[in-house]
């Protein structure tokens, strides 16, 4: 079931430069199937700035009925979005789309999570349930620089966690797909940046790889087919994907990126 | 009191709000929400002879107040139409117009002729006037006399009432009009999007794959209201008017200005509830400014005296 | 580094913000607010060979993130522009580009012929887009063979470049820009408004007296990107961009889409300081974007790999 | 000096039905010439709405740099506005326009203030200093309803206040214009809406009597002629003044309303 939900703000902080992370009540939190799932943020009470923002969600308590999403502040939706404070309440319309497929990998197994920038957050809930199952989690998080950063102890508690800067600044210098050849895994979960998710899906085209994509929005549900992406293997060409809700996750093979 | 219910051709409605052609998909989507027996109607979704996938994208970018969007008629290709959607609609006790669209006129044609078939289909949209394709749509729609002959056509298969959407990119909005009303149109629909394009400040090119785009929201509302003004004055048919719709003051807005009915297309984006919102507040909005039936509002910006609305249900 | 001073024809700009015309006056006013030195230039309020007083009021509305007005070209008259404002001005280092209006095209000869002897006036801007008075002005800009011969004989009389105003209420805007260049145009000024109305609710009502008003403002921005961007890769004219800017993001917008350097109109309204501030905000943000000039930025969305722009100073 | 600045709320609240008195610090009340000048408020730092609203002033204090505005929330803008709390700031443009020429009546002459609705806060400030000149100040107010009335009690602090309502739920059923008939006077000064101002035009043609005139603004300080309207005794008809840079108080015979 998709809500349309006036959430009151449980906290919201600055937690590296320009990247917020913001916790929310909500009824629909019982309704969250999967990690990776997002809602659609209505950022201001006006017309102007008009859409929606999605936002992935990155993790969830269905006890408290709250659930917590990391942004950065970027355009104007979000830098609106960061004005407000704990107490206020925020039109939020969720959860929408498919998330990470947990069971598609087994207890013992070993999952590595690859996170480009504002890519890494749907990967914390991740994370949580694939340990809690028993999975061996690895994770790759990039980075621009050390002051984007963050998370990088949280992820810690569930495994394995290798941090890289494009500009060497913290952690290892380079891009995560450098870091990832050395590595030995049975599966990878991945979101961030297209050339990076582009990148992953050639390379290991042999394993078992799901990627979250990003594209701009306009509904959030799947009826104004503004998110599409051409199916893979789809000689016609006409068949599509609606990132919306079909995804945002898919199956590497599933999408042409 | 029933304040709501209108009757244009080929369409008894039980309110006279609909959602927007391509704002809403085939309806399965927002049925998830609300229940679509609120709706007086629903425009689906383009529909063209063949599956098509439409523009690359990113095929939406926001302005102020406003949107842009080159979807470019994806659409399942009229089989999947008249096969899968229009009979999973017709649960629904919600006429359905169907927005009929193409490349060249037979294309127009076959679908109107097929698509009116279905019984669930009480109307035609005719859109001549999508921005976002490279053939068809923007000739049919900027040139009188292209568009009354396409008119024509297709007034001669279907077996519904055809509505013409008409392009608001154009320089007299009332030869278009007149165009096709002598080309046999029932009613007209308008405004279509105009053509826009926002740069990225940061790569320096366009945001849409597209690069143009159709801009709707409530930065064209002015726009579309001076237009349906202008044309409920010279022309018999019935106007279903559609351009930044948010609220239920704007439906009497638009009425006010000369529509019979309206379509709300970006603000099911902003509101995803808007519809069954609007349907709700109207009632209350017309007892408090008076009026008995919302058909009395009709064209009451240029009648004198608030005579009595011509298309009065 | 100076990275803003433009050269256009009769133009030797500091810096290509200005001023658009009908939302500065004469410059008066906004003297009392800042150093009308800071403006790159000022284009005046249209003029008219007689007194005009204009259409009835009101004259505004607001309507999402825009406004409609309906001034109706009210102005001094051509002698007391020449006599009175155009002398006033001359204390400040800042060239001037009259505005020129008419009914007839007699008249808008009269006014450019005078007008343009004015030491201080370097440029014309030929207004045929005026879309608030019933006679001429939408004539003059709708129709490429009368805006091609209005072009023409307005160059034969005046001695300082002329730049045309197109109006957006046109189907082909490609059109219109190649009629005035073949006209003899020196360049583009683009856009002016677009023809909108807003109804009151309360009233049924047009809330302008004239009911119909020209839209200004960021809603209508996509659509002057739009066509800056369709008229730039066609004509060898350059372009003075306007429509909704208000801020120097904006500008930079305009010059990626085709402009040579730009006017604000309404947002002068809003923010009376926004001319100077956006003068001082574009080095920094050209920086940022690693420009070493604000010329490098004109046409870049359609320019391949960023090639020099054509009209550097 | 007109100034634009960022005001800061000293207090906010409501103090009739949908009336709201609000009271800033501003550098520029030291500008300030006369009871009757307004000031432009920029309502939301967004664009839409986009235009400043005109309010009047409605008092102030040149000694504590304050100033008190009283509007009715109406539209989109006074609704925003009326949303905003002490401590918060709001950008001002002001003092504009001329007002009301105290100096036109003398020490002991009886001075009439007629006010309708919204049009009555301009007179506060004029009353407080007719009255600390020494001119005899009488009030005639019009409202719609009991609810709508506000100021009564400041306003009979500097003399008689007759107040009448349309529906006579309050004081004197009627209009203005029906009491002022009883009243004596040596000039009137009055603001409010047009046909109020119209009729006491016409009625009292050989009295001395100032008006302020509303009218719907663009830019506020006279560039965009928006506001203008046409000069009394003008066979050109091509005379006009402007309301917000040479009003919005004019001498009655001097404007055509
Ligand atoms: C499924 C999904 C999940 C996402 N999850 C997150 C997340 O957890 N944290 C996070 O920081 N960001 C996330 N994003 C990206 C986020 O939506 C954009 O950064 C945000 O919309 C930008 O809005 P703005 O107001 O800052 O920018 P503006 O420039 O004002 O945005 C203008 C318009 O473009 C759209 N837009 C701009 N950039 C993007 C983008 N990268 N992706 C999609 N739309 C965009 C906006 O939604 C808006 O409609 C996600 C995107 C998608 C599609
Ligand atoms: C010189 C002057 C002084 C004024 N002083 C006061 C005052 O002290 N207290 C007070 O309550 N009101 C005053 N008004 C009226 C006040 O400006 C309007 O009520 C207000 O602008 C309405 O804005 P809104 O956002 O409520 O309405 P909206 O309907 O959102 O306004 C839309 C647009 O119309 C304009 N507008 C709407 N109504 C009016 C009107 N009556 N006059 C001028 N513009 C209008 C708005 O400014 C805005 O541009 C004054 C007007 C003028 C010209
Ligand atoms: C994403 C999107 C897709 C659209 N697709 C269609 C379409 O397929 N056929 C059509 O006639 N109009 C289409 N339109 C135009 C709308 O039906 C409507 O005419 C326009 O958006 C103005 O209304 P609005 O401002 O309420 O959105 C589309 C508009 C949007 C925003
Ligand atoms: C109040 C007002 C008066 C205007 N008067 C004129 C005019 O006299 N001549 C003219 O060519 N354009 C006139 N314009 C159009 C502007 O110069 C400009 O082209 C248009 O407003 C778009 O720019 P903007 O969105 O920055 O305002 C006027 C615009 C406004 C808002
Ligand atoms: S955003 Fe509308 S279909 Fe995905
Ligand atoms: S509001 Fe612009 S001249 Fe008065």
């Amino acid at each position: 079931m998709i809500t349309k939900e006036m959430c009151q703000i449980v906290s919201h902080k600055e937690i590296a430069a320009d990247i917020f992370e913001l916790t929310v009540k909500a009824n629909f939190v019982g309704q969250i199937k999967a990690p990776g799932q997002f809602v659609h943020i209505r950022v201001s009470n006006g017309w102007d700035p008009l859409l929606r923002r999605p936002i992935s969600i990155s993790s969830f308590d269905k006890k408290k009925n709250q659930f917590t999403m990391i942004y950065r502040k970027e355009g104007k939706g979000t830098q609106l979005l960061s004005q407000l404070d704990t107490g206020e309440v925020v039109d939020i319309l969720g959860p929408l789309g498919n998330g990470f497929p947990v069971g598609e990998v087994d207890k013992g197994q070993i999952a590595l999570l690859v996170g480009g920038g504002i890519g890494v957050p749907p990967l914390y809930e991740l994370s949580k349930q694939l340990t809690e199952k028993g999975v061996i989690v690895k994770h790759v998080f990039g980075f621009q620089s050390e002051s984007d950063v963050f998370y990088e102890k949280e992820f810690s508690n569930y495994g394995e966690t290798i941090v890289t800067t494009v500009d060497g600044s913290y952690g290892v210098k380079g891009l995560v797909t450098d870091v990832i050849k050395s590595l030995s895994f049975d599966c990878i979960f991945t979101c961030g940046p297209t050339p990076m998710l582009r990148a992953i899906k050639q390379e290991y085209s042999n394993k078992k790889v799901f990627l979250s994509i990003e594209e701009r929005m306009g509904c959030g549900i799947g009826a104004c087919f503004a998110c599409v992406c051409k199916t893979g293997n789809d000689p016609s060409g006409n068949s599509y994907k609606k990132i919306c809700s079909d995804g945002p996750v898919f199956r590497a093979e599933e999408v042409l990126i | 009191m029933n304040r709501l219910n209108v009757e244009l051709p080929g369409l008894k409605l039980k309110n006279p709000i609909m959602p927007a052609s391509g704002c809403f998909g085939f309806g399965r989507e927002y049925s998830q929400l609300y229940d679509l027996n609120l709706l007086g109607a629903i425009m689906i979704k383009a529909t063209t002879v063949e599956t098509r996938f439409g523009n690359p994208t990113p095929r939406v970018a926001e302005t102020h107040a406003g949107m842009l969007n080159a979807i470019g008629l994806q659409n399942p290709g009229l089989d999947k139409v008249i096969s899968e959607e229009l009979p999973w609609l017709s649960q629904y006790n919600v006429p359905i117009i169907a927005n009929v669209a193409g490349s060249v006129e037979e294309e127009y044609v076959e679908v109107a002729r097929e698509i009116s078939k279905s019984p669930n289909v009480h109307a035609l949209e005719l859109n001549i006037s999508c921005p976002n394709v490279k053939t068809g749509g923007i000739a049919f729609g900027t040139i009188p006399e292209v568009a009354k002959q396409l008119t024509r056509k297709v007034k001669e298969v279907s077996e519904v009432p055809v509505y013409v959407k008409l392009s608001p990119n154009v320089t007299n909005i009332v030869e278009m009009a007149k165009a096709v009303e002598a080309g046999g149109a029932d009613g007209l629909s308008m405004i279509n999007t105009l053509v826009g394009m926002k740069i990225d400040i940061k790569t320096g090119k366009p945001i849409l794959a597209n690069r143009t785009g159709g801009l709707s929201g409530p930065a064209i509302k002015p726009i579309a209201i001076r237009m349906i003004y202008e044309v409920s004055q010279v022309t018999n048919l019935p106007i279903i008017g559609m351009g930044g719709i948010q609220s239920a003051e704007d439906v009497i807005e638009f009425f006010y200005a000369g529509a019979s009915a309206v379509a709300v297309g970006t603000a099911n984006f902003v509101d995803p509830f808007v519809c069954p919102s609007i349907i709700e507040q109207l009632p209350e909005l017309l007892e408090k400014l008076g009026f008995d039936h919302i058909s009395e509002c009709t064209g009451r910006s240029w009648k004198q005296n608030g005579q009595l609305a011509y298309h009065r249900s």
